[in-house]
């Protein structure tokens, strides 16, 4: 089948090159894309349906078979750098430059999504081995599934050229979730950081090993917080508490704490404070509390036995002084004696006593006994009055949780799947006049970006999502071939709405 | 109130002939029989249909039902399903098999119903009433709901 | 109102659809592939950004993204052949060379054009301001001597191309011993899948063109002739026939056809017959 | 990151007033306490009475000859007949309703002649006082007042999707057990007065009351959600299977075994209940999903929410009740947004170890946790054009 295809083909391939004479004549060309016309219903075969669908398809070849034709003096040179995934730029860089690139060590440089939109803008002329790569070569070289696959370029494509600022997600350069909560400012070394993380060949952690080194960057950050703090916190105290205070400061924390802390740091999910371990001394019961163990201590600090009996003399102990109705209840509530009940008498056991009461019960209100004598009763007695707001507290009996709840868990002991990535912080287009790249500020939008024909986010992904997010929106970008639609799934508790 | 006496036993539901006839064709749980049933009243009681009667098909173990929605007009299947129920093509395609066009109707757990025409092969459909509205002007309409928001 | 599906013996006629493979996708570059796929009844989905107006997504330009399905008709139908990856390393410098000397000849010829460019605005200006000067051809004459040895034309006015496609197979001679030979039909081993493509088959066979209907709920939107022309009938939904199905869901996409005025299709392929269809419409019995 | 919440949009035209957000009792000397039949795994009410107090306080439920509102009625046209008000039917209507009559009695193996002397007496002329009597003995005749009135008051939608004009009245007649009897000692079907529009000879319109042959009164049927809700967090509603009252842990029970995600689905329902809202399971059929969600009610508010319920655990696993892939996500998302409503997941988590047993008993509801979560399309762009919206 191939043999007449050899010098068609041959032909064929050299067509899609522009003569100079072209090139030249393309600098004047139009701009303008061709208005869409009405769209039939129904195909009748009519010579003029022909005719119509002879001009779009006209129009359409024409635009699509276009090519990218640029003045030498618009571009800028670049070098593709296949073993680090890098764009290195060659001349200077254009307006671009404001939202996208980076610098390391003098050099210019743009991330493979980054050169190859610029590319397709025709911004951007990129070389290897001092040959200009095609558009396809782009594509091809730029992106593979293990670093900026080609559904993530779309997603990044299609916001670009919206104008959104699109930079890659790295979850090492966001604030911990801990920092968050602390409501701590963003690191001090931003700049520094900033650079390493545009340094890693592939900042889209797909591969697990970049995702593992994240995530221990994360823990390492998470530990180091507390401890700082608590340095923090802890110096003022021996400042003033005498002359030695630089020596005292160093004996607060006893020679094992670096080991301990090693320790801490190789178990999983100790890395925060869990509150609801700490156990508290019993100040009550004793009068007296023993001294603490000097060995805990830091020197210099002479223990004594604690004398609790003050304070103790402090608490109220007054009886509660009852209302006369209230005295009255008590009063009839002794005097009655239950075991002198005949009925009572001749119940065998808790059971048949219980039995015994729910009748009585039922008896006395009229409630049916089917519902109220079972194991299990209503929540609400209707022969009771009740509020409708007292009504609806009374039967919530099941939690309302939100999406952060516990999601610190599940961050720590499962890993999510690979198609489970934020890939992406979004900026708004209408912040890119005053955007930097070295402060960006807070995302509008963080992307994650999935297959049309890929699962759906359940809940854990949610979570886990969310909370890696804060307070910004994860938006799901899910690619269906040429049709992206972007979804957020964001957490809600529906008001309670009352009526009398 | 008059409670207990108030029994199953007078409840007209039960004592219908047109639910006894579906019993009796001995197809589908009584779930689905009551489903065909309630169809059976809204089509006869509500909404008026003519000839409406119960038929049972070989392979598909539901009670279909029969009607014309006006006198001598065309027979139409009606296969009722609760709604919680799944299905596949190939019971569609049974009920279809019987030559009229069919009604699905789902019955909700409340008996609320709602009907889907299904039909063999395929329909194109209906051409949109009044010339199409072109993408400018969609995309006024657009940018205007925006700016509102 | 569609070319019927071609005898399988005039597959050999047709040009190979040169198929290029980028994260496993298949993307077709070069325009005469487009226009050949296009003229099968094969629609795709352009991904790249319009040479013209690069900044916009209402419409996009090559690459052309290939649904399963069309790529495994286009292999059944014609052949297909993957287009190799690009050499990473080049060996010797002839190529650049080549590309060297290339580029000095367009700048020649450019400044050339670029000159004759400047005389004849020139002479259309000397036409217009000073219709019936006697001594105006003189002057002329001395002006256009005057431009031609003063004219440079500067480096940074060269255009120059962008190929679109890996253009002149210049970097890569051997793709073109490749085109020949077959492309392997991927494995397309899920249930799900070889349905969907039946179903495709059978409507393409029919003279319908498809293209994704994600958004829609189900499988294809289907056409009744080009879409650049006319509106989606229906939108397809494939499963098989003893498939489960959520009557819910039924429900749900039946809905959104009737909101979009399309109808629904239930689409099954028979295991030895032909595909089964049901069109889900509204009732209007509320 | 939260959604936020967007305001329900009221109707613009109320019919009715704002009775009660629950069938709540009000006082201790009202003791009223529902019933409902458990009939082919439904759960009907049948009493008009009852019908009226649980729709419309709280809007449980759905007439079963009714689009919504329990409201239909055995005729379009009323007529005042000697101070009553009557339900006119055709003759071949009578007729129709007489062959029922006829086939009811004939499955009960009657023999003949005693069978139509039953009917023969069905068919007779009411004689005056008999009817006047019939009129006062009436248990429903507070209700008939009631419903006429809720009739005009009722939606205008209905009115306009209906091809038949608007019903005036519902046929209220309940069977009393005096009349459901004959001295035979047979069981006929329930009596209610009709006035038959005779198509006499003469063309002259007489009408004629008699005994209408069998009572096609209105019930309410109550999904699952609602019954159990009813019987359980409100502990107002009796639900008998064959004349047995159920417990609430046999209620449970027996609803689990209709319905295997009974659990899931019940807690939602509860859930939003207790949240003040109103959810309605008929209403998300046709849009897809498993409840609609009011705030009020129907009448006085659009649905806000389209929910689907779905179930994990809490090691935020196991099979989903409804998998969901991107496309009917898609599908759901639009059609949601397309009539002005917010699709919302509803995620019922169950805890680690919980098992089968504590399954078994309603008391498990509190060891479960609802997450809610609003899911919305992210428009990218005012440009972004639908390319094939039509």
């Amino acid at each position: 089948m191939a043999d007449q295809n050899k010098p068609e083909g041959a032909e064929n391939f050299f067509n899609e090159i522009l003569s100079p004479c072209e090139l030249f004549a393309a600098r004047s060309r139009s701009h303008k894309i061709p208005a869409r016309g009405q769209k039939d219903f129904y195909p009748d075969d009519s010579e003029e349906q022909k005719q119509r669908l002879q001009q779009s398809l006209d129009e359409h070849w024409s635009l699509i078979s276009e090519e990218r034709v640029e003045r030498l003096g618009n571009l800028v040179k670049a070098i593709w750098s296949p073993s680090e995934r890098i764009v290195e730029l060659q001349t200077p860089a254009g307006k671009f430059w404001q939202t996208m690139g980076f610098s390391v060590e003098g050099k210019q440089l743009l991330l493979p999504e980054e050169a190859l939109y610029l590319m397709e803008c025709g911004n951007l002329q990129v070389f290897h081995q001092d040959l200009p790569l095609s558009i396809q070569d782009g594509y091809e070289a730029f992106l593979s599934s293990d670093s900026v696959s080609l559904q993530q370029y779309q997603v990044f494509g299609h916001l670009k050229r919206l104008g959104y600022v699109v930079h890659r997600f790295d979850p090492s350069s966001e604030p911990s979730p801990y920092a968050r909560q602390l409501n701590l400012p963003r690191s001090r070394d931003r700049g520094a950081r900033q650079l390493k993380r545009k340094r890693s060949p592939s900042p889209t952690p797909t591969s697990s090993k970049t995702a593992a080194k994240s995530q221990a960057e994360e823990m390492e950050e998470d530990d180091k917080l507390p401890e700082s703090h608590l340095v923090a916190s802890a110096a003022p105290q021996t400042s003033s508490s005498g002359p030695a205070g630089e020596v005292q400061a160093r004996t607060w924390w006893p020679a094992d704490v670096p080991e301990r802390q090693a320790g801490q740091r190789s178990a999983p999910g100790s890395q925060r404070w869990d509150f609801s371990s700490i156990c508290f001394p019993d100040l009550g019961s004793a009068g007296r509390l023993a001294p603490p163990d000097a060995s805990l201590l830091p020197g210099g600090v002479m223990p004594g036995v604690c004398d609790v009996a003050p304070w103790m003399r402090r608490i109220n102990l007054r009886k509660v002084k009852m209302s006369v109705k209230e005295e009255e209840r008590e009063r009839r509530q002794r005097r009655r004696d239950v075991n002198k009940d005949r009925e009572v008498r001749r119940c065998r056991n808790w059971a048949e006593y219980h039995e015994l009461l729910e009748r009585r019960q039922a008896k006395r209100q009229g409630r049916p006994a089917h519902l109220w004598s079972g194991e299990v009763q209503p929540l609400h007695d209707p022969t009771q009055p009740i509020s409708t707001a007292e009504l609806l507290e009374k039967i919530s009996v099941i939690k309302s949780t939100n999406l952060l709840e516990g999601a610190a868990r599940y961050q720590e002991n499962t890993t999510l799947k690979d198609e489970w990535r934020i890939c992406f912080n979004v900026y708004q287009p209408d912040s890119v006049a005053d955007f930097k790249k070295s402060n960006p500020g807070k995302p509008y939008a963080r992307m994650c970006v999935c297959s049309f024909d890929g699962p759906v986010p359940d809940l854990r992904v949610i979570k886990q999502l969310s909370f890696q997010s804060g307070d910004v929106p994860v938006v799901f970008a899910a690619v269906d071939h040429g049709d992206i639609s972007f979804y957020t799934f964001k957490d809600f508790q529906l008001p309670m709405d009352v009526y009398p | 109130m008059s409670g207990a006496s108030d029994g199953a036993e007078a409840n007209w539901i039960l004592r219908h002939p047109a639910l006894k006839q579906m019993k009796e064709l001995q197809v589908g749980d009584s779930e689905q029989i009551h489903a065909a049933f309630l169809v059976y009243m809204d089509l006869t009681e509500v909404r008026r249909w003519k000839e409406v009667s119960c038929v049972k098909i070989p392979d598909l173990q539901a009670v279909l039902l029969e009607a014309q929605e006006k006198d001598g007009g065309p027979v139409h299947t009606i296969l009722p399903l609760p709604v919680h129920q799944s299905l596949s093509h190939r019971s569609i395609c049974q009920a279809l098999d019987r030559g009229f066009p069919l009604l699905l109707c789902a019955v909700a757990s409340d008996s609320t119903l709602v009907y889907q025409r299904m039909t063999d092969g395929l329909v194109t459909p209906d051409p949109p009433v009044g010339p199409f509205e072109d993408v400018g002007r969609r995309q006024h309409r657009k940018r205007r709901q925006q700016q509102q928001r | 109102m569609e070319a019927e599906l071609r005898p399988q013996e005039e597959r050999s006629h047709a040009p190979v659809v040169g198929l290029s493979l980028c994260d496993s996708a298949p993307l077709l570059w070069r325009l005469q592939d487009l226009k050949a796929v296009r003229s099968e009844g094969l629609v795709g989905a352009l991904l790249g950004s319009l040479p013209r107006t690069p900044r916009q997504n209402v419409r996009l330009g090559r690459p052309l993204l290939l649904l399963p399905e069309e790529e495994r008709l286009l292999a059944e139908r014609r052949g297909a052949a993957a287009l190799p990856a690009r050499n990473q390393e080049v060996a010797g410098g002839e190529l650049q060379e080549h590309f060297a000397e290339e580029q000095q000849r367009s700048f020649e010829e450019q400044s050339v054009l670029a000159l004759e460019d400047r005389k004849s605005a020139l002479v259309r200006a000397m036409a217009s301001s000073s219709g019936s000067d006697p001594g105006s051809d003189e002057v002329l004459q001395r002006r256009l001597l005057d431009l031609e040895q003063n004219f440079s034309f500067p480096r940074s006015a060269l255009a120059v191309q962008l190929s679109t496609a890996r253009a002149g197979l210049s970097h890569c001679p051997e793709a073109r011993a490749f085109l020949e030979a077959d492309w392997p039909i991927r494995a397309q081993h899920c249930p799900r899948r070889e349905a969907r493509f039946q179903v495709f088959r059978d409507l393409r066979g029919r003279g319908f063109f498809l293209t994704s209907a994600g958004k829609f709920g189900g499988d294809f939107l289907v056409y009744p002739g080009d879409p650049l022309r006319f509106h989606a009938h229906f939108i397809a939904v494939c499963l098989a026939l003893d498939e489960s199905i959520c009557l819910l869901d039924v429900l749900c996409v039946a809905r959104l056809g009737s909101n979009v005025k399309k109808t629904v299709l239930l689409c099954s392929p028979a295991p030895d017959g032909p595909v089964r269809y049901t069109s889900l419409r509204w009732s209007g019995m509320v | 990151m939260q959604a936020e919440f967007r305001p329900p949009r009221r109707r613009t035209r109320v019919y009715e007033d704002y009775k009660a957000p629950l069938p709540l009792i009000r006082n201790r000397q009202d003791r009223k306490h529902y019933r409902g039949e458990l009939v082919h795994q439904q759960v009907l009410v049948c009493h008009p009475d009852h019908i009226q107090s649980i729709h419309n306080q709280g809007y449980f439920g759905k007439g079963v000859l009714s689009r919504a509102r329990p409201e239909h009625s055995i005729s379009d046209q009323w007529e005042k007949h000697k101070g009553v008000l009557l339900p006119v039917i055709s003759q071949s209507r009578y007729e129709e309703l007489l062959r029922w009559a006829e086939a009811e009695l004939s499955s009960q193996r009657l023999d003949e002649e005693a069978a139509n002397q039953t009917l023969l007496a069905l068919t007779e002329t009411v004689e005056e006082e008999e009817e006047e009597n019939g009129a006062e003995e009436e248990p429903g005749g507070g209700a008939c007042v009631l419903m006429k009135r809720l009739g005009a008051e009722s939606k205008p939608e209905d009115r306009n999707c209906r091809s038949d004009p608007q019903n005036l009245d519902q046929d209220v007649e309940p069977n009393s057990d005096s009349d459901s009897e004959t001295s035979s000692g047979v069981r006929v079907p329930g009596p209610g007065y009709v006035l038959v529009d005779l198509e006499a000879q003469d063309g002259g319109g007489a009408r004629e009351v008699r005994r209408s042959p069998l009572a096609l009164t209105e019930y309410l049927q109550l999904s699952l959600e609602e019954a159990f809700f009813l019987v359980y967090s409100l502990g107002v509603l009796s639900v008998y299977q064959q004349q047995e009252p159920l417990s609430v842990v046999e209620l449970w029970r027996t609803f689990r075994l209709l319905r295997p995600d009974f659990v899931s689905s019940y807690a939602a329902y509860h859930h939003f209940r207790s949240r003040g809202w109103v959810p309605k399971g008929g209403g998300g059929a046709k849009y897809g999903v498993d409840l609609m969600l009011y705030r009020k009610g129907p009448p006085f508010y659009h649905a806000s929410y389209s929910v689907v319920v779905e179930r994990t655990g809490e090691s935020l696993g196991g099979a989903a009740l409804r998998p969901f892939s991107w496309r009917s996500l898609a599908a759901l998302s639009r059609i949601t947004a397309s009539v002005s409503k917010e699709l919302m997941l509803c995620y019922i988590i169950y805890p680690t170890d919980l098992s089968e047993d504590d399954l078994d008993s309603p008391v498990c509801l509190s060891r479960l946790k609802v997450q809610e979560a609003i899911v919305s399309r992210w428009v990218s762009s005012r440009e972004r054009a639908e390319q094939d919206d039509i």
